[in-house]
């Protein structure tokens, strides 16, 4: 997933119709103008609650902005720094709303979801307050769709044209740039009609191909998992010492699993993923080995991916790596007895039983 | 005897065959004994892999086969126009292996689909196997044994392990349908159940689940509400952290959304034994079935 | 005992029943028997005419009033958005009075309704009434009588013409709809003669064609593969000139297609008796009906 | 329907992507500047086959040009002027194909239809030298598609991708300007790609309310039809002498086979339409009267038309127009009793068997 940051969605927003304060992308004190009105200067920062560490301010002037910008530089965003900001001018809100297009697994279609209570989380307004409501793709918004919404919200007249509007552009930016999300939050009611006060635009990881426009971004990620993802490989680390690398996401979670109710703790996830080279097995160790401190476990089940692939892999990865830590390999499915035969013929003992391999893992872990 | 693939015989063409996995599997499928009776590569047309012909189209395929589903191969980016070309085509079953569609595609794949009647399986999943009918996909051929377990799974390889535990027990499946790990899925979980329920070959379903979406939760009100066959669950990612893809796009709790503890939660009030690990899987299936 | 329309009682509201159209026909239909249970127009919520409620939304309506059909006569602008109301809200039955919708829009709406599972009838056509159970359009209430005709017509006051020359006659009609005028209609001629076949207390069927498209040529085809009722057919435009729009959007001889000619000719071959004019329309079905 | 000119469906396909030689409107001598190169000049006219009647020609310089323009002017095309011309370069072809968009009425979506016989009109070409295909609009164009269309048409790999782009032009033109045709007939093939030679885009009628930038236009219309067309009525001149007033379409047709059949000529196609205002009865017996020499049938069945609002009408229309030939007046449905009361009261009879009032036309039209 590509987090846009707000000033990166505003553009967007701008592009496609939505009404945004007029603003000022700045990062250095040299950025900033002579003013002498209401603005606010806000971190351009990837997480929520940037308010309510400091990274949204109301300055007057020049030497406002600047002394605020500078000190927003020094917070800590979840061990993220803001580099760039966001100044444009403070509106009168009348009340904020909240409006956002997103995937909806259960309907299977894109809603609008939309409430009244703007500005804060969306998971935290109860049901019965937020408007939702599907977007059938082969239809887009509808008029009535669009008169239920403003009903809903309780808008003017001339702020239900608007909305109808705004709603449709939403959808747009959703679809056209194959968005999971796409959220105003808040949405401002000012004296003179609504303006989008923030933006998120969340863009979908497989559709990133069609998006060649996008920037790449790794926040929230490890360094390890920066690592793996470059490499397009599955790897999420987790707190424990004992490596896994499993084929397939579903056995790699229960492989996890298993061994945390054994009382173990698994130091990540790691999807080998479907292959017939030993050398990705060979990688994948390797990458394995920096988050292992006690056990490497290695459970495969072949089908696309072959046990003797595996088998040959493994033996050239522990030749080469000559790893500190013990190893578990438990291979079932396509060629399992080559693959076993060539491990053996390497010293290296393999299972077939899951169960038994996890006990063995424990214990080997508790040594 | 069966759910979804019930025709001994059912002609099947592979899209995407010249591909490396393409042909592999269409081999594979044939040697499960899947009527394998041609693939389809824009521009190969006339030549032919392993002895299948291969086609310039699934409309040329369809004329001179009179294939009735095709399992797709194709890269992502040509995935959903290949589904819609089968459909097109005439064709009522759409297994698709390929991983990594865009969800969007896959929304408008499935509403179109349902306009023209024709069902999709998948994608970013093994496929579907009916054990002693034909195989559209990738599953290994040698778990499988005859028998009276329905099996629906969110997961590849770890319904291959959970399913060669129910063989090597002595059970055995009718039917095993991978419905793939994406967000949005051509059939899903709780359409599995029901015709599974309505299947009289099968005696008890086993289903497999993960983190991530809502499926789980929807199908156990199914199961309240519709199924009077033993129900056993296994649900994955019980460890998984929030907020991380755990592989699967589906497969992410997202704020208290989507963890295995509401999934068990929902299964379990539902009269639906949960297994801890895949091998009290057949335990559990053997206490359900002697009770009924 | 009728056709699409079979239950009476079934509850009808009336999209755009603050217009003139809307309100006189709602009270038509109320006179004929129609369980008109509610009208929409919005920002007219909370309102009444001549006794029926007014909702600002189909889905308020539906809420309140348990809807399940509905008669559109929104104008043709915002007719489309309409339609997609009423089936997103739970309607299956939606009969669209209004004309000049582009065809355009109806190509959508109709693969739309498909998709939903909903029927159309119409648009820019009279609607359908089933005779003793309700009327949904905008037919006379005088012409119709009780009796085992099923008449399906691309026209409108034709066809009170020809039901009232059937009434008049002392036969009398099950289910009488008028498919519309239009390129593209909800409810095709073909699907009516079907239906009618289908039908129990349908005897003899008569079909209203004019000329322009292949829809008659088509439903002879039907008739003669599928159809084992008389039918009597009668098509308009015997003398139009070519490349004129007689009226109906539909109504055009476009180079040598869609000639009357095609369609009387299409229509005996399939061994259907075609009436040289409405009186003589009951004739030939007396003759037909005497000697099944 | 709205039928463009070449030279605007040309700026359309331009716009839409579509490559077209580049041409350039004249109309006059001194719109024509110097030139030495082989050029075409086209007569702008909405009928087939001008180039048959000498309304295409191949000049090679500004004289040629103009002395070519002259010419033409004075053909007739079918009753149409030519004013307007297009001057383009003529290009080396190699061969000339089809392609269009179109309502398939019987699937009941856009269709493509495409042949490798271009140049001739499409209904002559035997079908299995047509590719048709219908284009699903929750869709659009597909790839296999594409590539299927330019197989039959037998085109290079670049030609290829080249169809593919006119194909989804055509389509989007179709979509977006709810276009009921739009044609390019010959699409000509030369050494250096696709050029549209020619273009017809036909717009549906019902539809022009989204497109108030189209231009009206009445080619083909009778005077008396362009003025009901106007007025917003559905009217369609015929050749004989008895008048027709009827309301609904297919009333109307049948009316006009009636009275053929019996051996009558009818003047008139002519809908009144459904009405509760009995001006516009004397209105459309104002019209219809234009067009009558011996009879005028007014053939009602009433409905939303009701048969005392006819009445009403037809005796003020008849005591304000004085008209000189005969009338019979046949009304049935909704309010007859009172219809035929009020025309009695106004000396007129009224009948109330189809049969018998045709015969009576035919017997009046005789005398």
């Amino acid at each position: 997933m590509v987090d846009l940051l707000e000033y990166e969605g505003k553009s967007i927003f701008k592009e496609y119709g939505i009404p945004v304060p007029d603003f000022k992308v700045v990062s250095d004190e040299k950025d900033i103008q002579d003013f002498n009105e209401k603005m606010v200067i806000k971190a351009q920062v990837p997480t929520g609650g940037r308010g309510k560490r400091g990274g949204v301010r109301i300055v007057n002037n020049k030497e406002e902005a600047i002394r605020a910008m500078n000190e927003i530089k020094n917070i800590n965003f979840d061990g993220y720094k803001a580099d760039k900001f966001i100044l444009e001018k403070a509106y009168e809100i009348k009340k904020e709303l909240y409006i956002s297009v997103t995937l909806d697994r259960s309907v299977e279609m894109p809603v609008v979801l939309a409430s009244a209570e703007g500005g804060v989380d969306i998971n935290s307004v109860p049901q019965e307050k937020i408007y939702k409501k599907p977007i059938n793709p082969f239809i887009g918004v509808t008029e009535y769709t669009k008169r239920e919404l403003s009903k809903f919200l309780g808008l003017s007249e001339y702020d239900a044209q608007e909305i109808g509007r705004i709603l449709v552009s939403l959808y747009n930016i959703y679809d056209k740039l194959d968005a999971s999300l796409v959220e105003i939050n808040p949405l401002g009611l000012t004296n003179n009609g609504l303006i989008a006060l923030d933006s998120k635009i969340t863009i979908e990881d497989d559709a990133l191909f069609r998006h060649k426009e996008m920037p790449i971004r790794y926040f929230g990620l490890d360094e390890i998992e920066i690592e793996a993802k470059k490499k397009g490989l599955a790897f999420v680390k987790l707190e424990g010492d004992i490596g896994i690398i499993a084929n397939g996401a579903g056995l790699n979670m229960a492989t996890i699993d298993l061994i945390a109710q054994a009382g173990g703790r698994p130091a990540n996830f790691f999807d080998l993923g479907g292959t017939d080279d030993p050398e990705k097995v060979i990688q994948a160790i390797e990458l394995a080995s920096k988050v292992t401190n006690k056990v490497l476990f290695i459970n495969i089940f072949g089908g696309v991916t072959r046990c003797d692939t595996v088998a040959r892999g493994v033996v050239k990865a522990i030749n080469e790596l000559k790893p500190k830590f013990k190893l578990v390999v438990r291979i079932r499915g396509a060629n399992e007895e080559e693959g076993r035969k060539i491990l053996l013929e390497n010293g290296i003992d393999s299972m077939l039983n899951l169960d038994d391999a996890v006990d063995r893992v424990i214990k080997l872990a508790g040594e | 005897m069966a759910i979804i693939v019930t025709e001994k015989g059912l002609p099947v063409i592979v899209q995407g065959i010249t591909g490396h996995q393409g042909s592999f599997h269409a081999s594979q499928m044939k040697a499960f004994g899947t009527n394998v009776v041609g693939g389809v590569t824009p521009g190969k047309g006339g030549t032919s892999i392993n002895g299948i012909p291969v086609f310039d189209s699934v409309k040329d395929a369809v004329k001179e086969t009179g294939a009735k589903a095709s399992v797709v191969f194709v890269p992502a980016p040509y995935a959903p126009d290949a589904v819609i070309e089968a459909i097109d085509s005439g064709i009522k079953l759409v297994v698709i292996i390929t991983e990594h569609i865009p969800f969007h595609d896959m929304t408008k794949l499935k509403l179109y689909a349902k306009l023209m009647g024709a069902r999709l399986v998948g994608p970013n999943g093994p496929g579907i196997t009916s054990v002693g009918i034909a195989k559209l996909g990738i599953m290994p051929n040698s778990i499988f044994k005859p028998g009276p377990i329905g099996v629906v799974s969110r997961s590849g390889t770890l319904t291959y392990e959970i399913v060669n535990t129910i063989s090597e027990a002595g059970l055995g499946e009718t039917t095993v349908i991978g419905i793939g790990g994406d967000q949005v899925v051509g059939t899903t979980m709780q359409e599995a159940v029901k015709m599974f329920q309505q299947d009289e070959a099968t005696k008890a379903i086993v289903v497999v689940g993960e983190i991530g979406g809502t499926a789980e939760e929807e199908t156990a009100e199914i199961i309240k509400n519709e199924v009077n066959k033993p129900v056993v669950a296994f649900i994955a990612g019980r460890y998984a952290p929030p907020g991380k893809r755990m592989g699967h796009a589906g497969a992410i709790i997202t704020g208290n959304k989507g963890t295995a503890q509401s999934k068990i939660q929902a299964f379990q009030e539902a009269g639906v034994m949960v297994a801890s690990k895949p091998s009290e899987i057949p335990v559990l299936l053997r206490q359900k079935l002697a009770s009924v």
